[in-house]
């Protein structure tokens, strides 16, 4: 069977709790912040970004956009770009995969993915003393100087794939694999599933008429799907002229 | 002391003056000290990795990717006058060629060894050639960047054997004479894979679909400004050469090549210069009015960001490409040597402005429709990288100069003696 | 000329010696296991001649590697011989309750994912057909050690050319790969890598 | 025949192409970067099968059901249950990192006395002789657990006096109880019949009550519609999270909010929207609209859109009695969708009393760390993690996260009596004592945790009635023994009760209430007691700007 994993995320329902962050890092140990580490140097492989209409006093809203690698399927920037071959879309699943043991750390994918989803692994991982015993054991931690990023939670697709193994089915069981932050998510604004299957409820929701996809007309077929019914969020998103200057985020 | 004036002086050529020791030292002291420090913050960054730059997950690229882009443009005089040298047999240029394969050695080798430091994990370098992305631009470029370093190397020796001491072991001097002969098919390689690292250079950002204002649409595989690249690398390569060699010879106090070598030079940087910038210029055109719209960006939102503003377009295109071009193909300017070099110095910035803007203002630009426009300053470690690199140059120029032959014999040409 | 090929045929016939003879032995740091331990002797006499009668396999497939000191406690509670390795194991791990630190030959490090339940299950492998015959061992090889990349000797194999490998012998990613080309399985860098 | 320089030099060419040829510069190649892949100085995860436990979360009073990955005796990941029938699979962002907190570099590991390093024994003979010489009063940040039982016998016995420190959710919880006469632990908001919530300030949407309830409610009924099932209006001066996805967000002043309630109380009664005929604030409805910011007819509207989407509650961030009144005036106490009674049989409420000075004060873990103890007490205080600026004189290591045995009574805020178990899953790196077990230490006639845990069990199975969602979920009464039933709750099952038969009380309110709230903390922090925050915290505050770190907490 075709299968191509995506995630559809209900921007609506969304409340920019941060869950889905704390638990994508935390099951794939990723390293707490260096001391030094900014919104601009850190390791959020998943991201919540704030964006508001732009309006102050109570006309603003506001909306929180989770940002993770979108797993483009069509030239997929970050792909064509590596030097050798540390990031290629995995036949089977569709998930842009990045190998951080393959990475010499030219970041020469960071400039080329428009999402900003790829981060740099810019100082040495590590945890307070002891902390290591938390670490996932299905999870390798990244060295420094590699470009790491969203690998739909490999760690839950092998765990799935290896008890389909032993109990002697070939398909994995859809409910063993699920990511961290679509699991983590409070509200269920993050759904996971295969996109290429019409029985999966994500197929229906990104086919649905309040769905779109960021930078949809780069063409690179982004596997991330968003919703809104709020039309400035959705003017926002498709970079509407005429709302996009009004909609500048402070 | 007194040995090492003594090694000083042997290694000087017989019959030609250079300046005294002590004077020549001098004027290394300060581009050693940078040198020191290039290295020390070079260090810093090996062994701390590279949280000793201001570079981020947005601005991936920094300062040293902009030089790498500058140095490669400039060098661009070694493999071109060899092509117009053993190529196109325009044998009048040949004094100034041993000038351009140091040159381009420099830029080279300087590039290398700022993107050794440059990428997260330089121990694994050397993946790209076992498990090489043939898709990739950087492929070709590193692939280019290293045999065309070799190749230099390779050009660079003839001449390094043609020093005085060098010149006493006879093996070495059966070796020159055999490296010798391979010159023109070296001159006709280093052409042939600097055509190719100069372009790849520039596919580098052309080929970034996620940035729609370094995308380009191109021919084959290759986005315009594969062709941009190699066009103005060819253009100010030239015009390069002739600020070293005028530097080089307001330093050494005497005239180092002919004022014909100049003007053919000028002439051949203007004229191509003249075909890039009318290059560009359609490309830029299509650019606004078909790539960048297709795909969802109003273009001159591009330009909506202080201090990137459309000014610098039209800096780049009209006073740093269009004037030099007229400077230096106008027979009236072409003549002067003053209005040569001016042009030229225009020539060379024009192009640097070209690789800063793909370089950073590609990276500072938001994508993103809730993105911000990013400020990025280097850290004293990229820079102390930079200028230590910048100081290696000089240093090993100045070496070149003063213990090889690196301007032929000319008629006309002064032999008097100063700074060097 | 003749002397100077003599003299330049010495210096490569001395670095060829260097390199394939006393570079191996110098790379690679020897250790000797915790305990001695006889794979045949278990087979034979204790009637555990499965591999999984120590080596198990989870309900959800996960492989348990070497059976922790707790099943050895079930026939070892006590000392069942006089060897110095059975008094080694009683008083220093059984009786204590601490894992015996194994040096594991066919360790794979951090980043590779291996699960024996797909290869075993799905497609039908033997133990033997990647560890060699590591179960009718009668004794245990000396352990040796990377000094640099810290890796087991068996992972890049005993021959420093790998030319001559053999099951068990030579576990690297190009191992794997070519197993893999072999029966047309493609599993992708995320098949196996974590 | 002499080796001469030249010899030298063809050697040494021979010899670098010997060495091409052989393996030492590409293996050294590859191994050296073999070691980039594996630098030594880089963590390596645990190696071996893990195992699943269940258990319920214990940072806050929530009780959300947590699933742990255990690898060998440490926790390795924190995920939600979503057959919880509370959180429905649902956490807050810390709790998933909530397994690092045990090695916190603020993790206490050892005894303190007056910042000196000291024994647990010499801590014990301070507090026998303490209680020997006067009253001992016990503070506790979780009432109504089985600690809190020994607590409370201890004090008894040795005539100290007990005291709980309320959350927020509780507090707002306090007028009710003092106007009725039930007890706040048997309160709580039913706001799955609700249609509209009001919330003065109470983040909702971010961790207030019982993290996922509300939100999933929210999520299901409300999110994105324009005209939703549940409307969520929330009264705040700053866009919060909630305030951003509200139906409705109301700007007022900060620290209007009794101004605001007195007006819309004024609106429902004049223009007669309300059948009761409670007490008339004395506030008009122009000075609340000059007072909150708002328009008269701002006010008036959303007293008309409170009335008209009923049922209709208000929640306040903290005990202002205004919200109380209002919730009273609206008809939403003791009514469906409004504050109900989640059981009958309790002790009545009463208020505290002052107590004599005490000799010494034993705080509990779960009291916040900037509780103020009484000035010339000794302080006895347990904590897994210090603060900083400690003014206790003794500090005694608590156990961490899921390091102790310990029962999680119904959260604050839920519309139903829930019970359930967390085991002492972790091994502790330290030696720490609970506050209880060291009390036990103190008189061991004290009952012991796990026995008032046992005896609860009993209780809960005795009463034969609702159901235990575990790895099935179970009607109590199928359940065949007080030992099954306790069998389960230790393997992470959770007991939800029935609503009461009779959930009928009245508020006695005879005036309008003009005591004024307590600005809100309307962020997740609010429920969030410890003094620490996980390290993977830093992902929200640090290296992004979703949050910012909440004041007096640490890194």
């Amino acid at each position: 069977m075709n299968v191509r994993y995506g995630f559809v995320i209900d921007l609506d329902r969304c409340t920019g709790c941060g869950a889905c962050m704390v638990a994508c890092a935390a099951e794939n140990n990723v390293p707490p912040a260096a001391p030094r580490a900014t919104p601009r140097t850190g390791l959020t492989p998943m991201l919540v970004r704030k964006v508001s209409n732009g309006m102050e006093g109570a006309a603003r809203r506001e909306a929180f956009f989770p940002i993770a690698c979108m797993h483009c399927g069509n030239e997929t920037p970050c792909v064509a770009v590596c030097p050798q071959q540390a990031v290629e879309v995995d036949k089977a699943t569709g998930i842009v995969v990045q190998m951080p043991q393959r990475c010499l750390g030219c970041r020469y994918c960071m400039t080329a993915c428009p999402y900003h989803a790829r981060y740099f692994n810019w100082w040495d991982p590590a945890w307070p003393a002891g902390m290591e015993k938390s670490l996932n054991p299905g999870v390798a931690v990244r060295m420094r100087g590699v470009v790491e990023k969203c690998n739909m939670c490999p760690a839950r697709l092998h765990s799935a794939k290896e008890k389909a193994a032993a109990a002697g089915k070939k398909e994995i069981d859809p409910a063993d694999y699920i990511p961290a932050c679509a699991k983590a998510c409070p509200t269920g604004a993050i759904t996971f599933g295969n996109l290429a299957d019409k029985n999966d409820s994500v197929f229906t929701a990104a086919h649905s008429s309040s769905a779109f996809r960021l930078l949809a007309r780069l063409g690179t077929e982004p596997k991330v799907y968003y919703k809104s019914q709020e039309p400035w969020v959705r003017a926002l998103a498709e970079r509407d002229s005429d709302h996009a200057t009004e909609a500048q985020h402070g | 002391m007194a040995d090492l004036l003594l090694i000083d002086r042997r290694l000087i050529a017989r019959g030609v003056t250079r300046s005294s020791t002590l004077r020549f030292m001098f004027w290394l002291v300060p581009w050693v000290a940078l040198v020191a420090l290039g290295v020390y913050a070079a260090a810093l960054c090996l062994y701390y990795g590279l949280n000793q730059t201001h570079m981020d997950n947005r601005f991936a690229f920094g300062m040293w990717i902009y030089l790498d882009l500058g140095m490669i443009a400039m060098g661009a005089g070694a493999f071109f006058t060899g092509f117009l040298v053993y190529i196109l047999k325009q044998e009048d240029l040949k004094p100034i060629l041993n000038s351009a394969v140091v040159v381009g050695l420099i830029c080279y080798s300087g590039a290398v060894a700022v993107l050794m430091v440059d990428v997260g994990q330089p121990l694994r370098a050397w993946f790209t050639f076992w498990h090489p992305n043939t898709h990739s631009m950087l492929t070709e470029v590193t692939f280019c960047i290293t045999c065309y370093l070799f190749v230099l190397i390779l050009e660079y020796l003839p001449v390094l054997l043609r020093n005085r001491q060098m010149r006493k072991v006879p093996s070495f001097l059966v070796f020159e004479y055999q490296l010798h002969k391979m010159v023109p098919v070296l001159a006709g390689l280093g052409a042939f894979l600097s055509f190719f690292h100069q372009g790849s250079l520039g596919g580098l950002y052309g080929v970034l679909r996620g940035r729609p204002f370094a995308f380009r649409q191109g021919f084959a595989i290759w986005p315009s400004t594969f062709f941009l690249f190699i066009l103005s690398a060819l253009a100010v390569g030239p015009s390069f050469l002739m600020l070293v060699t005028a530097t080089a010879e307001t330093l050494a106090g005497r005239r180092l090549a002919l004022p014909s070598v100049f003007r053919k030079l000028g002439f051949i940087s203007g004229v191509l210069l003249g075909i890039y910038v009318a290059a560009k210029a359609i490309d830029t055109l299509i650019w606004l009015n078909v790539t960048s719209r297709a795909v969802g960006f109003s273009p001159w939102d591009f330009y909506s960001y202080k201090p990137f503003g459309s000014a610098l377009l039209f800096l780049e295109i009209v006073p740093l490409g269009l004037l030099p071009a007229i400077l230096l193909t106008l027979p009236m300017t072409n003549k002067k040597r003053g209005w040569v070099l001016c042009g030229a110095a225009l020539a060379c910035s024009g192009v640097l402005l070209n690789r800063f803007i793909l370089t950073v203002q590609t990276l500072a630009l938001p994508t993103l429709p809730f993105d911000d426009f990013l400020q990025y300053i280097p850290s004293w470690q990229e820079v102390a990288t930079f200028t230590g690199v910048i100081a290696y140059g000089v240093i090993l120029y100045s070496l070149s100069y003063r213990y090889l032959p690196l301007f032929g014999q000319a008629k006309g040409v002064d032999k008097n003696v100063s700074v060097g | 000329m003749k002397r100077n090929l003599l003299i330049f045929g010495v210096g490569m016939a001395l670095a060829l010696v260097t390199g394939w003879a006393a570079f191996p032995h110098a790379l690679y740091v020897r250790r000797a296991q915790p305990l001695e331990f006889r794979h045949k002797t278990h087979a034979e006499k204790s009637g555990l001649a499965q591999c999984d009668s120590c080596h198990l396999l989870g309900t959800n497939g996960e492989f348990g590697g070497i059976a922790e000191v707790e099943s050895c406690a079930g026939c070892h509670a006590d000392k069942m011989g006089t060897s110095k390795a059975e008094a080694t194991l009683v008083d220093s791990y059984i009786k204590p309750s601490r894992e015996t630190p194994w040096l594991v030959y066919s360790r794979q490090p951090a980043n590779v994912w291996f699960s024996h339940a797909i290869h075993t299950r799905r497609a039908g492998l033997a133990c033997k057909d990647c560890h060699g015959s590591m179960g009718e061992s009668d004794q245990q090889r000396i352990y040796e050690q990377n000094r640099i990349s810290g890796y087991s000797r068996d992972i890049w194999g005993h021959s420093m050319s790998r030319l001559e490998r053999a099951p068990g012998d030579g576990m690297k990613m190009s191992d794997c790969e070519d197993c893999h080309h072999r029966r047309n399985v493609e599993v992708g860098c995320l098949g196996c890598h974590k | 025949m002499k080796f001469t320089r030249r010899d030298l030099l063809i050697s040494t060419a021979g010899a670098a192409a010997g060495l091409v040829l052989s393996p030492v510069p590409w293996k050294l190649l590859s191994d050296a970067s073999i070691w980039t892949q594996n630098f030594p100085w880089i963590p390596q995860p645990a190696h071996g099968p893990v195992g699943t436990k269940y258990s319920t979360c214990t940072l806050c009073e929530g009780g959300c059901g947590i699933r742990v990955r255990m690898a060998g005796k440490c926790p390795v990941g924190v995920v939600g249950v979503s057959a919880h029938p509370l959180t429905k699979g649902a956490l807050c962002p810390l709790a998933f990192a909530a397994h690092q907190l045990n090695w916190h570099p603020r993790r206490l590991r050892e005894v303190r006395h007056d910042g000196r390093a000291a024994s647990w024994s010499e801590a014990l003979a301070a507090f026998r002789k303490a209680s020997s010489e006067g009253p001992i009063g016990i503070v506790d940040g979780r009432p109504g657990r089985a600690a809190s039982s020994v607590f409370e016998a201890f004090t008894q016995k040795q005539q100290g006096s007990y005291q709980a420190v309320l959350s927020a959710e509780s507090q707002a919880l306090a007028p009710y109880a003092d106007w009725s006469g039930v007890p706040v632990a048997s309160l709580g908001y039913d706001m799955e019949n609700a249609r509209t919530v009001v919330s003065f300030g109470a983040p909702l949407l971010d961790g207030w009550g019982i993290p996922g309830r509300f939100t999933h409610l929210w999520a299901d009924r409300a999110a994105g519609a324009s005209d939703p099932q549940l409307r969520l209006i929330q009264i705040e001066p700053a866009l919060s999270r909630t305030a951003a996805r509200a139906w409705q967000w109301v700007p007022i002043r900060g620290g209007s909010e009794t101004q605001l309630a007195a007006g819309l109380a004024r609106v429902l009664l004049e223009e007669r929207l309300v059948k009761s005929a409670g007490p008339m604030p004395h506030l008009t409805l122009d000075d609340a609209a000059a007072q909150t910011g708002l328009s008269a007819g701002g006010i008036r509207d959303l007293a008309r859109t409170m009335a008209e989407n009923r049922p209709v509650v208000a929640i306040a961030a903290d005990g202002n009695p205004a919200i109380a009144a209002l919730n009273d005036l609206l008809g939403a106490v003791a009514a469906p969708g409004g504050i109900v009674r989640i059981k009958e049989d309790t002790t009545p409420h009463v208020p505290d009393a002052a107590s004599s000075p005490l000799r010494a004060m034993l705080l509990d873990s779960t009291v916040p760390w900037e509780f103020a103890a009484q000035a010339d007490a000794e302080v006895f205080r347990f904590a897994a993690w210090d603060g900083g600026g400690n003014t206790a004189g003794w500090l005694l290591p608590a156990p961490g996260f899921l390091e102790e045995l310990t029962d999680v009574p119904t959260p604050p805020t839920s519309a139903r009596e829930t019970y359930s178990v967390a085991m002492n899953l972790a091994a502790p790196a330290t030696e720490v004592q609970s506050a209880a077990q060291f009390l036990l230490n103190v008189d061991a006639t004290l009952p012991a945790v796990d026995k008032v845990i046992h005896a609860r069990c009993e209780g809960i199975f005795r009463a034969r009635q609702g159901t235990v969602y575990g790895e099935q979920t179970l009607a109590l009464s199928k359940i065949d023994s007080a030992q099954h039933l306790e069998e389960q709750l230790r393997k992470g099952a959770v007991w939800m009760g029935d609503p009461p038969r009779d959930g009928r009380f009245r508020c006695e309110l005879k005036e309008w209430p003009t005591g004024v709230g307590v600005s809100p903390a309307a962020s997740w922090a609010t429920a969030w007691a410890l003094p620490v925050l996980p390290a993977l915290a830093t992902k929200l505050y640090q290296e992004s700007t979703l949050r910012e770190l909440p004041v007096g907490r640490q890194a």
